[in-house]
């Protein structure tokens, strides 16, 4: 039942910086193909999905009602009042971002046809796509754009409260153009300003006090091509064709019903008897990925996971002995089997993790690389660090608290200590429920656990809070081990402000190496969750944003 | 022996099963002379495998090992919870079936406030606010089953102060603590341990379910923590679930066995009649 | 005599409601205290949820929640909303508990009344078939079903159930209320809600019909030692008659007491079943809200929950008092 | 049927109804003899009541329910035969047997309060006689059974439960029943054992009367052979399954023939003729105003209303009265198991009722209480050697001492002393009313209050239990209270009788003068309806019957 499972949020705090987020074509071809409209060459490959998919041969089909899964159910179906997985699922249909992202996190063009960026990177002018309405019939204009970032998103989100603080001003320079001035070089910047991270809500239903529980909140009102009809909770959320959608004969689908199912067995069920056609996120235990990849009536996928990168570790509390030690943590993560979890726990759905970042994260390196799994050279580093063994075999004992994620995450623990038995480590569970787990978290009350975060594509917006030593407080989500380096401090802090891209590289690679060598978490693996399909259903996962895009080209065959 | 077993085949059996039960609790270090935690071979092999008797989990952990240990756990929480709650409903009973008067008042509404609230749901509250260890299982078991016992029992101490016997007590003389030992407790008892067989059933199965929603104790080996474990991978391996379900099964069928038969062979009404 | 007696219910039912309203009080205080002594708080939890977390955000949350009040305060606040019907805002939903448990209570009812007249009626006629002649073959089945249902534990009859008739067979819908891909209206919903009900129901039903079947045969054998029986076999009354006339009316009564008792069961049993079958019910409501610390929305539950209890025991007692003429009171 | 015969040849005249014949009714093997009933044959003609007397377990019940065929499964006939009306009822089908039950046999059972189904209104239960024999059954022919059972407002009675009614109303209510559809035969089991005296008699007379009215026979079982003077024409006594006496009843009263039956009569109660005992001027227990009153649902009942009574050393008072009387609640305030609202009880000058538990316990030495009902009153679980010793243990003795003591009171009432590590469950209802009395007078008891110790007993088993008494009492010069609802027990044992009431004492005398010159009118009342002592025979009853 522990459905409750990994709520994966795009809301991670992030720090300041400066300078610009480089797309891989930068400099005067970027700005060419920028002015030369809707985003031509650099995201050929994604607005040409639909060509591909008739160069196929399949032709995209109107019509047809596409019956997903969602878990757990979303409190609320608001963007920015709730940042949970589920959430962005279902109203990344309803409200868009100006942009969005490529498997590479290069920039996709939704709401905003073009941009440019100044040369000191403090200058971000958006150009709107001009026939956009919102569900109710209202145009959308610069200013809701202006209203989203200023408003709306800096009241409702930390994140956004973050990365939006660095802007000096908003100002419409006509309807349909915003041009942004931040106080200083950001470089994460367009990593915080689009994606399910920064969509436009219509100013004229939320210019109002109180965001948070506005009455619109139920009735969701934005630009996206489907619209909530129904939500019958705890059973289903049913999304219907907006037939005024700004892109002509789009979407393709009639509908979208979400059924909420909190049985992973259950979903499992669905999915196989073709009750529903797609699942993703946490609905299929990674135990059942072998099983759904031999049936041919299925496709499985692994992508749309490039943005969120989820990296799973144990978080382990420095300020306990003998886990201050980093002798110990290495000695521990040495003992850790990474192969054996992603094969026999996670069934090959992701990859062993090398270092504190994802691959698929800006300025990772491939050089960084964790020590090897060694019991006998862990229990070596052990006995040197003055840990003898007892009588039976025991060093010392330590606390572990599972995540109350699933079963999946309760057998990673077992296997934990299962592994830390081998090197002469007793560890007793300490187990705790959801509520419980972030509160015990947040009061530094254990000694390991075990957690999951998210990168989103740059390592200032989704991970520095876990490692800078600011970031030492009694607040879950952040350095709640209580990890401190200045140099790493440091490295951070630079590579915020950095414009250079070769500088950020330099300096978060040896981010990289550092934290590998204090190892102030055991970084295990870089998951990402399976996105099941019927063959009939085509172009799901197109952007990195996997199954929370817009869904405006699905169809079913 | 043997007239026993033809006269009472149900409270034979149903000893049979838990004698069988606890001798596979006591022997389990024997025939598995390691933690059922241990990863010992590959995961997923199905029963009969040369490595695995009942087969491995999704660990490789050897689930014959499992259930052996487990029983002990089982039975443990099963045991003590069943114990404890009998303590409290016993005490609380007895105050009120002898006190009388306010006191049964009070005892009475106190039960009955345990009764309105959904008695799972409870447990699973309870649990969770004293984070799910054995002991907090145990204390939320006990805390939830012991109503019925102090009703049965003030109940039973209503009717048995009626009886001649026991005011035959009072007009000797006798002290209210001997009255109370020695008359009134040894003659409430046979219904008290009926339902105690049947708590114990009872335990092990409210164990089991909340092992099954996560909120079992990872450091005890349990058949409830077995089959919830297995319950996400019950198509890769039907046996991790099924085979530990079983064994709940079979105990909690040997415990109602033996408590129906200690019901006909205490009640000589019944047992006449009730025998098949 | 009997007509007074049936003139005083008014009255009867209207202490019976004091007290009903007594015992939901101190469930109130009881549950407040307890839920507000698990470890974590609303805040804790939405930060969990989200992933996201600062030391103003959680402050802010706290306010919000009027968490930040001493205990008695919140709790005399609670209290004084729940004298007024208000049993406040769920924070994870951000709707009102008690829309949201109103939302949800129909399904669970449905679940729970079908299961319990299933299971009340299945028990007491197999439980009337295997008493006619103990020890006979009818009785050593119905007896040996029944216990081995007795003592499967319920989540495996669904895990099975699911299996077998929902996956092998691919016979029944194994989850949700209703199908929602086409949406039905009028008879064909009504069909199509009994469809998906049939699975869950029958897991919560077997368990409850196997506790009837032995408590109306051990009943039924017990009145029929009655001297009455007898009498009514002089009367030369057949032994249908006998059986279902004389016996079966007076061994009801002790059913019908623990039918009573056990709508509590039934409601904790259906956090199983709602769960296994996602049956969008309260009791899988009352286990998200427990995980998330959803304060408001759990303490509702619980209120709700006791309140059913509480009316379905007042239910059976009155049943009671017109089913049996010797009782007076309620 | 050869046997019975001469018997029957003084009823030529008369239409022989019921023939048994050769009747044998088997046991369960674990049963203390074969057969329930041995070879048994008797007949039983259309307007003659026939007496079945033996004492508990001798098979009388069970040939009523051999007749019905009502018998349990684990009791099966064994041979013989039974005929009603040239029916041969061993050989009927059991659908045949069930429309004979009610039309041509009706029964009358012992328990009148478990008689009535509690869910089913009177009316209902009565007409369902008519129903399951498909006949209508009008509600006029439903009230005028009630009026013929002689029951007050039959119009409202049809629609009142049993519970509503009295046991001596249920009675009449079954026997409405039993008589509906006018049968040949009416079987009345015990029905008059668990009713008061004096409704007892009325529903003799009722029973009597309905026989004559409708000229039917009446299979009439009893262990009372007041009851059997009062009613019967003819009478068969049973002893362990076996007929062994029958004849007419003047016969076997007066003249009986077999030993057991003369044991039998020998031992129905009669008056102490000695000289009575003179009365001492010591008063030992003197209660004074004593009132209490319980709450039964919403209705207050005075179970004591302003009792006094004066008790003398080493003298028995017999306190008589019906069920609801008080004489029970009585009993149990004066040993403080119930405390009295207000008044004094008085034990040689000290006033209980204001005692405290502790200042109580000197008087549990030697104020004792004996209880009625010998199953009851002994705690299953101890040897008996423990529940003996437990009053002088609870008094500072020590356990060997208090063993002692109990093997001494064991032989003080004719028991072995090895019954010191038995259970009670081993031992019989008089044997067992021994070790009751043995314990209470392990702490050398001075007053003894005996609460119907003899009712729950056989009449010769409860002669040996009055004897033992008598002897004790004036061995040991106890004085004692003896409750009792028998006015012939009372006139044996006790010096003076005192007539309880509604919680009132409405007459007090020594014994003789109660019993030969009653003041009070329901005293006189009582006395009347002692079975054996009414009707035509009433005038001889000094002589003959007690």
């Amino acid at each position: 039942m522990s459905d409750f499972t990994s709520w994966w949020s795009e809301e991670t705090g992030a720090q300041e910086l400066n300078g610009d987020i480089r797309s891989p074509a930068s400099g005067p071809s970027r700005r060419a193909l920028l002015k030369a409209g809707v985003a031509a060459a650099a995201v050929a490959p994604f607005l040409m999905r639909v060509d591909d998919a008739i160069a196929q041969g399949i032709t995209p089909k109107r019509g047809g009602t596409l019956t997903s899964l969602l878990t757990p159910e979303p409190p609320v179906l608001m963007i920015g009042v709730n940042a949970q997985g589920p959430t962005l699922t279902v109203v990344s249909k309803i409200f868009q971002p100006l942009f969005t992202y490529s498997p590479t996190l290069d920039f996709v063009p939704v709401l905003a046809k073009s941009w440019t960026i100044s040369d000191d990177k403090k200058v971000y002018t958006f150009r709107l796509q001009e026939n956009v309405k919102f569900h109710d019939g209202q145009p959308m204009t610069a200013d809701d754009v202006i209203f989203s970032a200023m408003k709306f998103w800096m009241t409702l989100s930390l994140r956004a409260r973050i990365v939006f603080a660095r802007i000096e001003k908003a100002e419409a320079t006509d309807p349909y153009t915003v041009v942004i001035t931040l106080k200083e070089s950001y470089a994460p910047f367009m990593y915080g300003f689009g994606g399910t991270g920064f969509t436009i809500v219509p100013k004229h239903l939320y210019d109002v006090a109180d965001l948070r529980n506005n009455p619109n909140n139920a009735k969701p009102v934005g630009t996206g091509p489907f619209k909530l009809v129904e939500w019958q909770r705890g059973s289903f959320i049913r999304l219907r064709r907006n037939e005024d959608y700004w892109k002509p004969n789009q979407p393709y689908l009639d509908e979208i019903v979400y059924r909420i199912v909190p049985d992973s067995q259950s979903r499992a069920v669905a999915l196989q008897s073709g009750q529903v056609q797609l699942a993703g996120g946490n609905d299929i235990e990674p135990f059942d990925l072998p099983r759904f990849q031999a049936q041919s009536n299925l496709s499985v996928t692994l992508k749309g996971w490039e943005y969120y990168g989820p990296l799973a570790w144990i978080d382990i509390n420095k300020r306990v002995k003998p886990l201050d030690d980093v002798r110990v943590r290495r000695a521990m993560s040495m003992a850790l089997d990474r192969n054996f979890i992603l094969q026999k726990l996670w069934f090959n759905s992701g990859k062993v993790a090398t270092g504190p970042m994802c691959e698929t994260t800006k300025f990772y390196d491939a050089t960084v690389k964790l020590p090897p799994f060694d019991i006998a050279a862990a229990n070596k580093l052990l006995d040197e660090a003055g840990h003898k063994a007892d009588g039976s075999g025991i060093r010392f004992t330590i606390r572990h608290m599972p995540l109350p994620y699933g079963e999946v995450w309760t057998r990673l623990s077992e296997y934990f200590r299962a592994s830390m038995q081998k090197i002469g480590i007793n560890v007793t569970m300490d187990t705790t429920d959801a509520g419980g787990h972030t509160a015990r978290m947040a009061k530094w009350d254990y000694e390991t656990s075990i957690n999951y975060i998210y990168q989103v594509g740059d390592a200032n917006i989704g991970l520095e809070q876990y490692f800078t030593s600011e970031n030492i407080r009694n607040v879950a989500f952040n350095n709640v081990g209580g990890y401190s380096n200045p140099r790493v401090d440091e490295l951070l802090a630079k590579s915020r402000y950095a414009t250079d891209p070769a500088e950020r590289q330099k300096l978060l690679s040896e981010f990289q190496r550092i934290a590998v060598d204090d190892m102030p978490y055991l970084f295990l693996i870089q998951m990402s969750f399976p996105t099941y399909t019927t063959k009939r259903l085509n172009n799901v996962i197109t952007t990195a944003m996997g199954i929370s895009g817009d869904f405006d080209d699905v169809f079913l065959a | 022996m043997k007239s026993f077993v033809r006269r009472f085949p149900r409270m034979a059996i149903g000893s049979a099963i838990i004698l069988a039960v606890i001798a596979m609790a006591a022997t389990a270090p024997i025939f598995f002379p390691f933690s059922p935690w241990d990863m010992r071979g590959s995961p997923f092999e199905p029963p009969g495998s040369p490595d695995f008797l009942l087969g491995s989990d999704a660990l490789g952990r050897d689930i014959a090992a499992g259930i052996a240990h487990g029983a002990w756990v089982s039975l443990m929480i099963g045991g003590i919870s069943t114990m404890a709650s009998l303590g409290i409903g016993v005490s609380l009973g007895a105050l009120a079936g002898y006190v009388g008067g306010r006191v049964d008042d009070a005892v009475m509404r106190f039960a009955e406030f345990f009764q309105t609230i959904p008695s799972f749901l409870l447990a699973i509250l309870l649990v969770a606010i004293f984070r799910p260890s054995i002991f907090s299982i145990i204390a939320a078991i006990a805390l939830v089953s012991w109503p019925p016992v102090a009703r049965v029992v003030r109940a039973e101490f209503l009717s048995l102060r009626k009886r001649e016997f026991v005011q035959a007590a009072e007009v000797l003389g006798v002290s209210h603590m001997r009255v109370v030992w020695q008359t009134l407790l040894p003659n409430a008892l046979p219904p008290v341990i009926v339902l105690g067989s049947l708590m114990v059933a009872n335990a092990v199965l409210t164990e089991s379910a909340l092992s099954f929603l996560g909120l079992g104790d990872a450091n005890w080996m349990s058949w409830g923590f077995l089959v919830g474990s297995g319950r996400s991978v019950i198509r890769i391996g039907w046996w991790i679930s099924v085979l530990p379900g079983v064994a709940i099964f079979i105990t909690v069928l040997g415990l109602n066995l033996l408590g129906e038969g200690l019901q006909t062979w205490l009640n000589p009404r019944l047992s006449k009649r009730d025998m098949p | 005599m009997t007509e007074s007696r049936l003139h005083a219910m008014p009255r009867l039912i209207g202490w019976r409601v004091l007290k009903m309203a007594l015992m939901v009080l101190a469930i109130v205080v009881v549950n407040f205290l307890l839920i507000h002594a698990a470890p974590g708080d609303p805040a804790s939890a939405i930060a969990g949820q989200s992933g996201q977390a600062d030391a103003e955000f959680m402050r802010q949350l706290r306010e919000q929640f009027g968490l930040d009040k001493p205990l008695p305060v919140q709790l005399w606040i609670y209290i004084e909303r729940v004298l007024t019907f208000d049993l406040g805002v769920s924070h994870r939903l951000q709707r009102p508990v008690l829309t949201v448990i109103l939302e949800r209570l129909p399904a669970t009812l449905l679940l729970t009344g079908s299961a319990f007249l299933i299971a009340l009626s299945s028990g007491i006629a197999l439980g009337v078939r295997a008493a006619r002649k103990p020890g006979g073959i009818a009785d050593t089945v119905i007896m040996g079903v029944s216990l081995f249902f007795y003592a499967t534990p319920l989540f495996l009859v669904g895990i099975v159930l699911v299996l077998v008739f929902g996956v092998w067979l691919n016979w029944l819908p194994t989850f949700g209320m209703e199908t929602v891909d086409v949406p039905l209206h009028g008879l064909a919903r009504v069909l199509d809600v009994a469809w998906h009900a049939v699975l869950p129901v029958v897991t919560l039903a077997v368990f409850y019909s196997a506790v009837y079947v032995r408590l109306t045969r051990a009943s039924m054998l017990e009145v029929s030692s009655y001297p009455f029986v007898k009498t009514a076999r002089a009367k030369g009354a057949t032994e249908h008659r006998v059986t279902w006339v004389h016996v079966l009316r007076n061994a009801l009564l002790p059913v019908i007491t623990l039918a009573g008792i056990q709508a509590g069961h039934l409601i904790g049993g259906s956090v199983l079943v709602e769960t296994v079958f996602a049956w969008p019910g309260i009791g899988s409501l009352a286990f998200e809200a427990l995980i998330a610390r959803d304060y408001d929305l759990l303490l509702g539950i619980f209120l709700c929950t006791s309140v059913v209890v509480l009316v379905f025991n007042l239910l059976t007692d009155l049943l009671y008092l017109v089913f049996d003429p010797r009782v007076q009171a309620l | 049927m050869a046997q019975s015969a001469s018997v029957e040849a003084g009823y030529a005249m008369t239409k022989k109804l019921l023939g048994i014949d050769d009747l044998s009714i088997g046991l369960p093997v674990y049963a203390d003899r074969p057969r329930a009933v041995s070879k048994v044959s008797f007949s039983l003609n259309e307007g003659e009541i026939l007496c079945v007397v033996g004492e508990s377990g001798s098979g009388k019940s069970m040939i009523a329910n051999a007749i019905m065929g009502l018998l349990p499964r684990e009791l099966p006939v064994l041979g013989g035969k039974i005929d009603l009306q040239g029916i041969d009822l061993l050989t009927q089908t059991p659908a045949q047997l069930r429309s004979l039950r009610g039309s041509r046999m009706g029964t009358v059972f012992q328990e009148p309060m478990a008689a009535l189904n509690p869910l089913m209104r009177i009316g209902d239960q009565i007409a369902e006689v008519f129903y399951v024999h498909g006949l209508p059954g009008k509600p006029q022919q439903i009230i005028d059974l009630l009026r013929a059972v002689n029951l007050p407002d039959p119009e409202a009675l049809i629609h009142v439960y049993p519970h509503m009614l009295s046991g001596g109303q249920r009675q009449r209510v079954v026997i409405a029943m039993a008589i509906a559809l006018e049968p040949a035969l009416l079987i009345a089991d015990e029905p008059t054992t668990a009713l008061d005296v004096t409704t007892q008699a009325q529903i003799l007379n009722l029973i009597r009367e309905i026989q004559r009215r409708r000229n039917s026979g009446v299979l009439f079982i009893t262990h009372d052979f007041g009851v059997v003077r009062e009613i019967a024409d003819r009478v068969i006594v049973m002893k362990d399954g076996e007929l062994v006496e029958h004849g007419t009843v003047s016969d076997v009263l007066k003249r009986p023939s077999h030993d057991y039956t003369k044991k039998l009569l020998a031992a129905v109660p009669k008056p102490n003729t000695g000289a009575p005992r003179p009365r001492s001027e010591r008063t030992i227990l003197k209660a004074s105003h004593l009132r209490k009153t319980f709450w039964r649902g919403n209705k207050e009942v005075a179970a004591l209303n302003d009792i006094n009574l004066d008790l003398r050393k080493g003298e028995t008072i017999g306190l008589v009265g019906e069920s609801g009387s008080g004489k029970s609640t009585f009993a149990r305030t004066i040993v403080n198991l119930i405390a009295p609202d207000s008044g004094e009880i008085r034990f040689e000058g000290t006033d209980l009722h204001s005692l405290s538990r502790k200042q109580w316990k000197p008087f549990r030495k030697r104020i004792q209480f004996l209880f009625q009902d010998p199953f009851e009153s002994l705690d299953p679980r101890r040897s008996v050697g423990d529940i003996i010793a437990a009053g002088p243990m609870a008094h500072g003795a020590s356990a060997a001492e208090a063993r002692a003591v109990a093997k001494e009171k064991l032989r003080l009432v004719s028991l072995d002393p090895s019954a010191l590590d038995r259970w009670p469950h081993e031992f019989s209802g008089g044997q067992r009313q021994r070790i009751g009395i043995a314990r209470a007078l392990a702490m050398n008891a001075e007053l003894l209050i005996a609460d119907e110790p003899v009712s729950a007993l056989d009449v010769s088993v409860q002669a040996q239990i009055l004897d033992l008494l008598e002897g004790l009492r004036d061995k040991l010069g106890l004085s004692m209270l003896f409750i009792t609802h028998d006015m012939r027990v009372a006139a044996q044992i006790c010096d003076r009788i005192a007539v309880m009431k509604l919680g009132q004492i409405v007459e007090e005398a020594p014994a003789r003068e109660i019993l030969s010159n009653p003041q009070h009118p329901y005293t006189k009342t009582l006395i009347a309806s002692v079975p054996g002592l009414s009707g035509e025979s009433a005038n001889h009853r000094t002589v003959e019957a007690l």
